[in-house]
Order: C-alpha cells, then structure tokens, then sequence
C-alpha cells in the first residue's frame, strides 16, 4: 500500500470520483471531480496534530462506526496518502459556526476552509474496474433482527471489535455492554458537574447534602428560596447518580464475549437476496472464530451452515485445525430466527438438519456472514463506462476472458467482477493488468500483433 | 493515443493492478472514492495485520 | 571505529515535526546534546525537516560543512527515509551514507506524558544514529540486465494464456510441453463450465494460435533439465527429441499443472463401471452409451482424507456439469451425487448448482464416517439428512477423485529452487498477497501447479503470471538497493553451504573459485534479511549497512 | 532487515556490557516479511536462553515474542510486561540472576565465544528447517530428542571455551584445569584431546610428570 504512495508511475487520486468518460479502447478521456478535503496534500504532513486539537466526535467510519473520530482526520492510522481531511458534513468552521482550531493547530499552515472541488481531464488507454463490493445489510432480513439486537454484528464489524486497532483495542467486548460502559461515562460526567453545584450549597451551608435533604423532606426550610433550590439540585443529583450506580454494579459483571454463533449465507444463496454464493465467507468465520479463540482461550464458536466451502489452499486444513484446537463446532443447518434473550444474549432458533430437530441455544454474540454486494455505485459507473452488468450487477464478465467487460478497453478485477477471496482478487489484478498493458505497449499497433 | 492506465478502486485489487503496471513503466492514475486507498482488507484484523509488510 | 582514511564529519538534522515532537522533548536540550557527540560537525533543529526548506537546509550543509554523514532525527523511516536519501544524493553525497532516527513513533508519541524520560530516551537513540553513521559505508544500486525471453512450463490452458499474453506484448516465449499435443487437460475435458463452451475447439483456437504466433518457440515432447543463474539470467537446457536446446532465458513460469488422481481400489473402481470424471469427460465426448440409465457420483473419493487432507476445488463443478450433460444426453437418466460439501463457490457455480437440482438431479449428503458403498450395479449410501439407508440402482458410477500435484513436481522444484508444499503443489511467495509470485525472484506460477483450478481461474491466473512476469521484462534490468548481504572476508568463507541452505530466496550459491569452494551472493535475488551474516560460524558473511561492527557501535553507544 | 539477523554473539556482547534485558520481537509465523527469517530469529533466541540459563544468567532476560506492526495495543502490551520483568530482575549480576558481578561477565565473554563458534552455530542453523516443515499456519512439531542433544552440546562447548579462556591466561596442566574450573580431569583430558587435533593448543612442556599445555599461537 505504502509502495503505491511512493511510486513514482502512480498518480493517486484518493478522495476523487469519476464524473464522466469519453472515447475508446486507446484513447478515453476521463473526468474526475477531486472532492475538497479543506486541507492541501502538499502541505500535509500526516502528523496528526489537528485531529487532536479538533472539538467535533465523529462516529468512525472506518471502525463501521463503532468508534469515534475527529471532524479532521484521517480514514485510519496507516491510509495512504497520510493527508488529513475535513469532513464538511460535521465541521463546525465549514458548518458557519466559529472554530478554526486546526487550522490555528497545523503549523505547516496545510488547513483551507476556501478549499473547492477540482476536476480533472485525463486521457487513458485503458481502464480497470477495481471497484469492489459491499457489505450486504443485514437489517433487510428481520428475522435476524441485526437493527434491534446489539450483540447481533457483522463479520466486518466483528473484524473491527478483534482488530487490536479497532475502537477496543483488540478485546472482545460486547456493543451491549459498550453502549452501558459509554452511558456510565456520559452519566459520570454529568454526575460529576451536579456534585460540584451541591457542593457549594454544602460549603455555603455547612451541612452535607444527604442530612439536609432528609431534614428538607420533613417538611423543613421551606420559605428558604436558597435552600429550596439546593434541595431541586440534589434530587437532580440522585436521579442522576442512583442509575449510575446501578448500572456500574452491572458492568462489573461484563466480561469478553465468549460463546459466539457464526451465520453462514446472510444475504446469499438466498432467492429473496441474493441467489449466488459469497465464496469467502465460510473461510472468514473460521478465521474469526480462530482468531477469538486466540484472543480467550475459553472462547467457544458455533458455526451454522449449509455447506462449509473451505475450497482454497489450506483451507480445508485449516477449516479442521480450527475445528480440533480452537472449539469451533460446525451445526449444518439454517438459522430461522435470531431472538432477544436474558442479558442482551441473542438466542438463535435453527434446524439441525442432521438431527432433523429445531433447536434454540443462547450466545454471548451472533455474528452474520454477510453476502458480497454489489457496490451501490456500480450502476452509475457502469453506466458513464458503458459496460454491462450481469444479472446480479456485477461487471459482466466471460468464463474464457475473465476480466475483459463488455467494452474493449475497460477491464475488471476483484469483487466488482464477482464475489472471490484475496488471492483471486490478487491474481485477477494481475490479469488486468497484463491486458492493460498490452493496450498501453502497443496501442494503436495491438490488432494486428494480437492473436486469440 | 494514450498509454496512461485508469484504476478505479484503491482496494486490494486496484492497488495490485496499478503497481503491476507502474513497476512495467506505465503512467498509473489510481482513483479512489474514500480519503485513503486499503479497501475492506485495510478493515480486517489479520490476513492484513501488517500494513506495511503486506504491500 | 570509524575509517581512520577518512576526516568524518556528521551533520544531525533534529525535526520538530510541529509540535509532534517539539510538543513532547526538549529540543533545545536534543540540538545542545547532538553538539558534544563524537564527529558531529553541524546540527540544524527544523520545524518540519520534510519540508522544501528543510531539505535545502540539508543540501546546504552537505556542501557548506561538507559533511560526509547525515543523521535525520525525525518521524519514522517507513514514509520519509527515501525522500531523506535522494535529498542527499541531489547534494552529491551518497544517499547511503544517511541514517534515520525514529524520535517521533519511537519516541514522542509513546512518552508524551514523560518530558524528561522521552527526552534522555531520544538522546539514546541519536548517539545510537550517530554512532552507526560515522560506520556507514557508501554503496551503489545494483543494475542487472534482463535476457527478454521467458520460459513457460507447460502448455495446458494457463501455460498457453501466459505464453500468448507475453508474445502478444512483444517478448519472445519459450513453451515446453512434455506431451506431443499442446493443451493439457483441455485435450480430455468434453465442455468448459458454466458455459458449457466446447473444450475442443477453445483448444483449437488456443493451440492454433500458439502455434502461428511468430514469438513463441515451441518444444513439445521436451522437458527442462537444467536451470542455472538467476533473474534475468537463466541458462537452461531443454531436453527435445533433436537433442538438448541450450537457451537464455530471463524469467520462468511454472505451468505444470496437475493431474486427476487414480483411485486404484478405491469403490471398487476398474475404469469400465466405476470410473473418474475425467473418465466421464471421455465417455460423454464419444457419446454416452444409451444403456446407461442410472448414474451415481461419489464426491471426495480419495479426497479430504487424512492422505490428502485438501478439497480439491474444483471437483463438486466438475460433476455437477457432467451431471447436466449426462442428463442432456439422455433425459431420462437418473444422476445422483452423493456429497460431503457442495463446493459450489461463486456465483456461475450456484448457478449452476441450482440449474441441475432443477433438472432432476438429486443431491444426497453422506457422512465420511459412513462412506458408500459400490456394489454391483448399485450403491449403498446412508443419507445423514434424511437418516435413510438408500440403495441406488447404478448403471456406471463416477468418482470424483482429487486433482494432485504433477508428476515431477519434486524435480521441477529441485530444478527451480522454489518449494512446494505438503501436499505437492508449489507453494506461491504468500499465500494472500502473492499467489502467482514465488519467493525466488524471477520465477512466477500460474494454474492447477498451484492449486486446483478451473477455466476461468486458469486463465486468469496465466494472465496475471504474465503480467508479474513481465515486470523485470519491461523494463530491461533488475535494479536493487544494495542492502544486500556480501562476502565480506573470503578467504574466511569454508564453502560449508550452511547460509545457501538457509537462504529463503535462493540468493546463495557454493561456487568454485580458485582459493577454493566460497559462497557467492546472487545480488539481484538477495534481499538483506541477514539470516546468512547471523549463521555464518567463520563471520565471512555481513549485510551492507547493518554490519557486525554498525550494529555493535550502536549497541555500544546505547550502553554507553 | 530481519529479526533473523540478530545474531546470538551480539545479544551476549550486549549482555556483557551490562545490558539488561533484552526483547526480540518478530512477525507472526507464516508472516514474515523475509519469508521464513522469525523461525530463525526464535531458534537463536532459545537456544541463547538456554545457554544464558546454564552459565548463570536468569534467561529472563532475553525473550523472543511476535506482533504485527497493525497491533500497537498487544505490542504495548509485550512491552509492559517484560519491562516489569526485567525490573523485577534488577540490575545483571545483581539479585535476579545465579551469579553475580563480576563473574556473570566473565562468564557472559566464554557464552559470547560459544555463541560465535562453529558447533553452536552449525546446531542452531540446522534447527530451522526442522522447525519450518510446521506447516504454514505455524503449528511446530516438539523436537525433544534434538533438544536434549542441544543440552548436551550447550555444557560441552561452554565448557571449551572456559579452558581456552584459561589457557588464554598462562599455560596449566590438566590436574590445574580441573581443579580451576571444577571440571573433573577425564573431561578435560578428553577436551584437551579434541583441542589438540584441532591444532588448538600445544603441548607446552612436562613439568614434573604433569604435561602444561599452551595455547597455539593463532588463538592467543
């Protein structure tokens, strides 16, 4: 990734988006709109100072929203190019109110709030589609109720919560109890300010609050307008605080996820969605489980499926491995429903298609499969590039020409083709590539060399 | 006549696409929607753990 | 103990990164501290070393100072070291003869609540710099040229896509084919799935072109017996029936494929009732005979067993397809597959998977515990969901056996230098990131050699061979950074072959020199890990810029 | 640059100049960024424990352990818990280790030269394709047997060394040898032996009817 900023062959064009195409196979003239990112990538250094100065929390899209970051900032730690961006949509100096902060921060002088869009005109020989996919959304199947239920994630959410670069650091704590962990600090704030108010009266009065109120019940000071409102803020105070305890005691009790359920086929081979198979996913959740077993030695996974297609190298292996070292057991079978239990557990009703039963077991967290989507801009670009898409809205390709697309000129590779995992996404770039290059060595030349 | 390749897509497949052919000696102009280039394998926790030495 | 020849003169370039470090260490105390160190000759503090300004500021101290060494305590070497080392050349001095200091990742960032600590600690850490600078030797790029040929192993259909791609881009291609007819198993297979193309006359097209392509040398009946050198710079020696053609060569693709797996007294198979698919492939060419009513696959015959731990990939499309033109060819046939997993991946095979269920064939899942069994005329198997015993009448059963490695698989890895493994195929330089890549530079893999593959992964996969294989080719030569590993002292060298053994990219060779048998370092293929320099029991061996002596002076420094 | 280039003479050069403590930390088996170098690095790293552990230093002190570069929250965590250790410990040669100062240098020297030697290296180098045939998702085959023969190898070569620092000092007989090092003199004898054929040590003179043997000249 590092290699494509340095690269002195690779213009990147990040935060930019296509806007239009022209022409043909050798000669495309492309337009692309080159959004505003309010600060200058010529004097961005990367630093980072800005976002720490920056008063606006942004949930971070990065972390599938499941952390925060800063109105300035950039996609995550290691994005290339480093160059920080604003996002207009949250800041305040962008949104008219008054701040500036990082742009009295950034001492290489990088922040323009004048900043505009800019387009730019390139001619290409050929083009390649890499644009990918994206992740189905699982709130479209209601049984599942992956909106309604905390601990009901996605696997790339999933991957976000293991990642020790995630928004926890790599602990397999549960949304559930995050959101109470958020509440119990956003209520000791306020706690906080109340116990600050009362303890002025306190000094003021002499007396701690707790005696005072007691005696202010039974019925005394009450023409006293000074402590009539003391007493107002203490009841404030208790409503505040008595919760607060509560939920504290409660989240001593939390502890890391450690039953976890995996749904195969979320979205695919699926006639309501998606009929096609995501082929990744399998090899995805045994990965997960893997992983989270690494993490909690106790952690035990539950993988439900219709067939494991374990269809890469090692992966087969791997799929046993996980099976034999990382208590990962593997139920054929259709999950039905997932229901809100005791403790926020998601309760997976399923059919055990070997034992022929319909079962219910509770988990700590349920994680969905999701299917590979096609990327909701496809349609648009497709449709500036003039290549056709199948029947699924992936870029239609052929069995014997695997990434050439319905015009010649414009190849495709990756998910934007069609569902595949790494080393097939790496391996089709590669071919892209190879027939790019052969329009861009040979150009106008290339009909008559070109043979099959 | 052009020679220049567009790349569309900064994920895996783009980047691995547009250094193939930047490494031939051919003009790459890799474009990419989001503020940094990675895709969804910049978001998953192992496979990709090293940033740095992937690619 | 730097070069006593040598006036050293260490310039030490202290960046305040705004206030990413200035905000955290004492700068002052840093600029002051660099002053007093041991052949340092001119400090600079800079707001921003990485600016416009602070790069003039060094180019403008090299030459005014003239400083020999240049330490730049600053970020982090993973974004700015080049911009800092061609900083230096454009002032005249060798760019290796720069050395970073990470004060700010290392440093600032993780001590930012420790002003006093942080700021001993980044004064550790540029004696340290400093200290390994003034050993700093200078190096030049290593260029090697590339021969613009390539070698294809195999011609089967990604042998072929690679050799055609590479000839189409202009370089001259050398195919050798062990058989006498190009095209592989393309020769067996009666239609290509999903679309159910003919194999026959895709082969055609494809050995035709080959064939007439004026950049492709073609040697069928031929093998590769020797492959001596490196990127750029093979000599090899294919074995034809005219004799042996010795050829240069610049890269290698491996294309070998892999072959159907035999299930010798596996369910009673004899090759007339009980055959392979590939068997069927042949049968349903010629025309199934019309006596054949019922059908039954057995999946993961001979595969996902403890022997051959793997799913073969490939094997459930194969014969959901023969399935669909068995039907075709007589629909009124009855065709069972009896399945562990359906390894229906992708959308084109879903597809297909549903198609077929809509065509009458019946999918029943066994449990390897409790595999069928073949009787005469009939198979035996336990449906696990429906927890039933059924027997079915069978006409001709067809095992679906594994794809596994070539045959010669093991020389041609001995032959390359690559490895393969456990299960026969070659293994690829990363399994995620590098599929068509060996570790070994200059040598690339493409097709079922890999990995089972189907058609549409073959092709692609022999594109994109081409495609990496075409990089070195392009441009002509291989150039290197020169933090390789080098010989250091020769006459120490025993010629033990302890570092070639260890050598991940087959850098190393034993060679006969007249002072005996010594190591020599491939320079191309070396890529500075140092596992060699920490082996070597004589201490012949040493990386440029990371020597026994640099790093002991740094150590050295830090204990100071 | 690998982890595989630390090489085990420096770690104990490092120690013998009053080093501490030190952390090794490379890639995740199956991803290295040199391919197979960590199998390498963990393989000179225990074997340097062990023999840091049989000439008296808490073996403690030095530790191989992975991280990826994406991980900065287990790398801090790697971090914390050594430097806690190594706190613990103390200073070398003070409380936390079997010798003290200063023998523990002078004994750290004889570890250095067996860690730069020919046998050890030979060993170590030759571990790392048995280690490797793991398979690429890093599960390690036990190798008891080679580990007791690196046991046995780790007494011999120290002991080597700690003659030849001897010798190094004025030539002795092998009654002298043992008595010094406490060695029993069979064990010497045999090691004098294999020394001379190596053309190691001379026979200096006799004196009395004990032969004292010198070092050869090239390895004064």
């Amino acid at each position: 990734m590092l290699d494509v900023g340095r690269h002195p062959n690779i213009d990147l064009l990040a935060y930019s988006e296509i806007e239009k195409v022209e022409g043909e196979e050798g000669n495309f003239k492309v337009t692309v709109r080159r959004k505003a990112r309010y600060v200058e990538e010529d004097k961005c250094t990367g630093c980072g100072a800005c976002k720490e100065k920056c008063p606006t929390v942004v949930p971070d899209a990065f972390n599938e929203g499941m952390g925060e970051r800063k109105a300035i900032y950039s996609w995550f730690a290691q994005g290339i190019p480093s160059t920080h961006t604003i996002d207009p949509n949250y800041c305040r100096q962008l949104q008219g109110k008054k701040c500036g902060v990082c742009a009295k921060t950034c001492q290489a002088g990088a922040v323009n709030f004048e900043q505009k869009d800019r387009v730019v005109e390139l001619t290409v020989g050929a083009i390649i589609v890499a644009a990918g996919y994206d992740v189905f959304d699982p709130s479209r199947i209601p049984e599942y109720r992956y909106d309604k239920l905390a601990n009901v994630v996605t696997a790339i959410e999933f991957e976000r919560l293991l990642s020790a670069s995630g928004p926890t650091g790599g602990h397999l704590d549960r949304p559930s109890d995050r959101a109470i962990e958020a509440e119990i600090e956003a209520l000791e704030k306020k706690a906080g300010k109340s116990q600050k108010v009362i303890a002025k009266f306190e000094e003021q009065f002499g007396q701690a609050s707790a005696d005072f109120y007691s005696s202010f019940q039974k019925g005394e000071y009450k023409d006293d307008e000074e402590r009539n409102k003391w007493a107002e803020k203490y009841k404030e105070h208790l409503e505040i605080v008595e919760p607060l305890e509560a939920m504290k005691k409660k989240a001593e009790g939390f502890t890391a996820a450690k039953r976890l359920a995996f749904i195969q086929c979320v979205g695919s081979r699926d006639f309501r969605f998606y009929p096609f198979c995501s082929g990744y996913c399998c090899m995805h959740s045994i990965k997960e489980a893997i992983i989270a077993h690494e993490h909690g030695p106790e952690t035990t996974s539950t993988i439900f499926g219709m067939d494991i297609r374990a269809i890469g190298k090692g992966f087969e292996e791997y799929k046993i491995r996980g099976g034999n070292h990382s208590n990962i057991t593997y139920v054929r079978g259709r999950v039905a429903e997932i229901q809100a239990g005791p403790d926020n557990n998601p309760v997976v009703i399923y059919e055990d298609t070997k034992e022929r039963m319909v079962k219910s077991e509770e988990f700590d967290m349920v994680i969905l499969a999701t299917a590979c989507a096609p990327t909701k801009g496809i349609y648009e670009l497709a449709d500036k590039l003039g290549i056709e898409l199948d029947a699924y809205d992936f870029v239609k390709t052929s069995p014997l020409s695997p990434v050439d697309t319905s015009r010649p000129g414009i190849f495709v590779c990756g998910c934007a083709g069609a569902p595949m995992d790494v080393p097939e996404s790496v391996a089709q770039a590669s071919s892209a590539a190879e027939r790019a290059a052969e329009i861009a060595f040979y150009g106008d030349a290339r009909k008559e060399k070109a043979v099959a | 006549m052009s020679k220049d390749i567009l790349v569309i897509g900064g994920g895996i497949a783009g980047i691995q696409s547009s250094l193939d052919l930047a490494d031939m000696g051919v003009k790459v102009h890799l474009v990419e929607k989001l503020p940094s280039i990675g895709g969804k394998m910049a978001q998953l926790d192992k496979t990709f753990p090293t940033n740095d030495c992937a690619i | 103990m730097p070069n006593k020849e040598e006036n050293i003169r260490i310039g030490v370039f202290v960046c305040h990164c705004g206030s990413n470090i200035a905000g955290y260490l004492n700068m002052e105390e840093l600029g002051a501290y660099a002053e007093t160190l041991p052949h340092v000759a001119f400090v600079k503090r800079n707001l921003y070393t990485c600016s416009e300004g602070g790069i003039n500021e060094i180019k403008k101290a090299i030459k005014e100072q003239n400083l020999n060494r240049v330490v730049v305590a600053s970020c982090t070497p993973r974004t700015h070291e080049p911009l800092f080392r061609s900083s230096c050349a454009e002032a005249g001095l060798n760019p290796y003869l720069f050395e970073m200091v990470n004060i700010r990742d290392q440093c600032s960032w993780v001590h930012m609540q420790q002003r006093d600590d942080g700021t001993a600690k980044a004064k550790d850490l540029i004696r340290m710099g400093v200290a390994k600078s003034a050993l700093l030797e200078p190096q030049q790029p290593i260029i090697s040229d590339v021969t613009l040929r390539a070698l294809v192993m195999g011609a089967g259909i990604a042998g072929m896509t690679s050799a055609l791609a590479l000839a189409n881009r202009g370089y001259e291609v050398v195919l050798v084919e062990r058989e006498e007819r190009l095209g592989g198993m393309l020769n067996v297979i009666n239609k290509l799935g999903p679309s159910m193309a003919d194999a026959a006359s895709f082969a055609e097209e494809k050995i035709k072109a080959v064939q007439s392509h004026k950049n492709i040398t073609v040697f069928t009946k031929a093998r590769v017996t020797e492959a001596q050198g490196f990127i750029g710079k093979y000599k090899v020696d294919i074995e034809t029936e005219s004799g042996v053609k010795k050829i240069d060569i610049g890269v290698i693709i491996v294309a070998t494929g892999g072959r159907l797996l035999v299930p010798e007294g596996l369910y009673n198979y004899d090759g007339k009732k009980v055959i392979t698919q590939l068997e069927a492939e042949t049968l349903l060419k010629q025309g199934l005979d019309k006596g054949i009513n019922n059908v039954v696959m057995i999946q993961c015959a001979g595969g996902r067993t403890k022997e051959k731990p793997y799913c073969s990939r490939i094997c459930c499309q194969t014969a959901v397809k023969n399935a669909i033109m068995i039907k075709e060819q007589n629909p009124a046939s009855k065709v069972s597959i009896l399945y562990r997993d359906m390894q229906m991946y992708g959308v084109e095979n879903e597809e297909l998977f549903r198609d077929s269920r809509a065509k009458g064939i019946r999918y029943i899942k066994y449990d390897p515990e409790d595999p069928p069994q073949v009787k005469d005329g009939s198979v035996q198997v336990f449906h696990s969901l429906l927890g039933l015993k059924m027997d079915l009448a069978a006409d001709l059963v067809v095992l679906s056996t594994p794809i596994v490695s070539q045959e010669g698989a093991e020389a041609t890895s001995q032959l390359l230098r690559v490895p393969i493994d456990d299960n026969g195929f070659f293994l690829e330089g990363h399994v995620k990131l590098r599929p068509l890549d060996f570790a070994t530079d200059g040598v690339f893999l493409a097709g079922s050699a890999r990995f089972p593959a189907n058609i549409r992964e073959a092709v692609a996969q022999g594109l994109g061979a081409a495609s990496r294989a075409s990089i070195p080719l392009s441009k002509g030569s291989v150039v290197v950074e020169p933090i390789i590993s080098i010989l250091a002292n020769e006459d120490a060298c025993r010629g033990c072959g302890l570092c070639v053994a260890l050598c991940p990219y087959g850098a190393l060779e034993i060679r006969k020199t007249e002072k005996g048998r010594k190591v020599h370092v491939i320079d191309v293929a070396c890529k500075g890990c140092g596992v060699c320099a920490s082996t070597c029991y004589q201490h012949a061996l040493s990386v440029n810029s990371f020597t026994d002596d640099q790093i002991n002076a740094q150590i050295n420094a830090f204990l100071e | 640059m690998c982890t595989g280039r630390v090489d085990p003479a420096l770690v104990a050069g490092a120690f013998k100049k009053g080093l501490d403590g030190l952390l090794v930390v490379g890639c995740y088996f199956g991803d290295c960024h040199y391919i197979s170098g960590n199998f390498q690095a963990r393989a000179k790293m225990d074997f340097t424990r062990k023999l840091l552990k049989h000439i008296g230093v808490n073996e403690e002190r030095l530790a191989f352990r992975q991280c990826s570069s994406g991980e900065a929250s287990v790398f801090v965590d790697l971090i914390g818990k050594f430097d806690e250790k190594i706190r613990e410990l103390g200073p070398i040669g003070g409380g936390g280790d079997r010798l003290k100062a200063p023998e523990i240098f002078e004994k750290i020297g004889t570890a250095q030269a067996v860690l730069a030697g020919e046998k050890i290296r030979w060993v170590i180098g030759k571990r790392t394709p048995f280690l490797e045939s793991g398979n690429m998702y890093g599960e390690i085959f036990t190798e008891h047997e080679f580990n007791r023969a690196i046991d046995m190898i780790i007494v011999e070569e120290t002991e080597v060394q700690e003659i030849l620092a001897k010798l190094r000092q004025g030539s002795q007989s092998v009654t002298d040898l043992a008595k010094a090092l406490a060695i029993p003199s069979e064990r010497i004898f045999r090691y004098i032996t294999a020394l001379k054929r190596k053309n190691m040590v001379t026979l200096e003179k006799v004196s009395g009817r004990s032969p004292i043997f010198q070092l050869a000249p090239q390895e004064v």
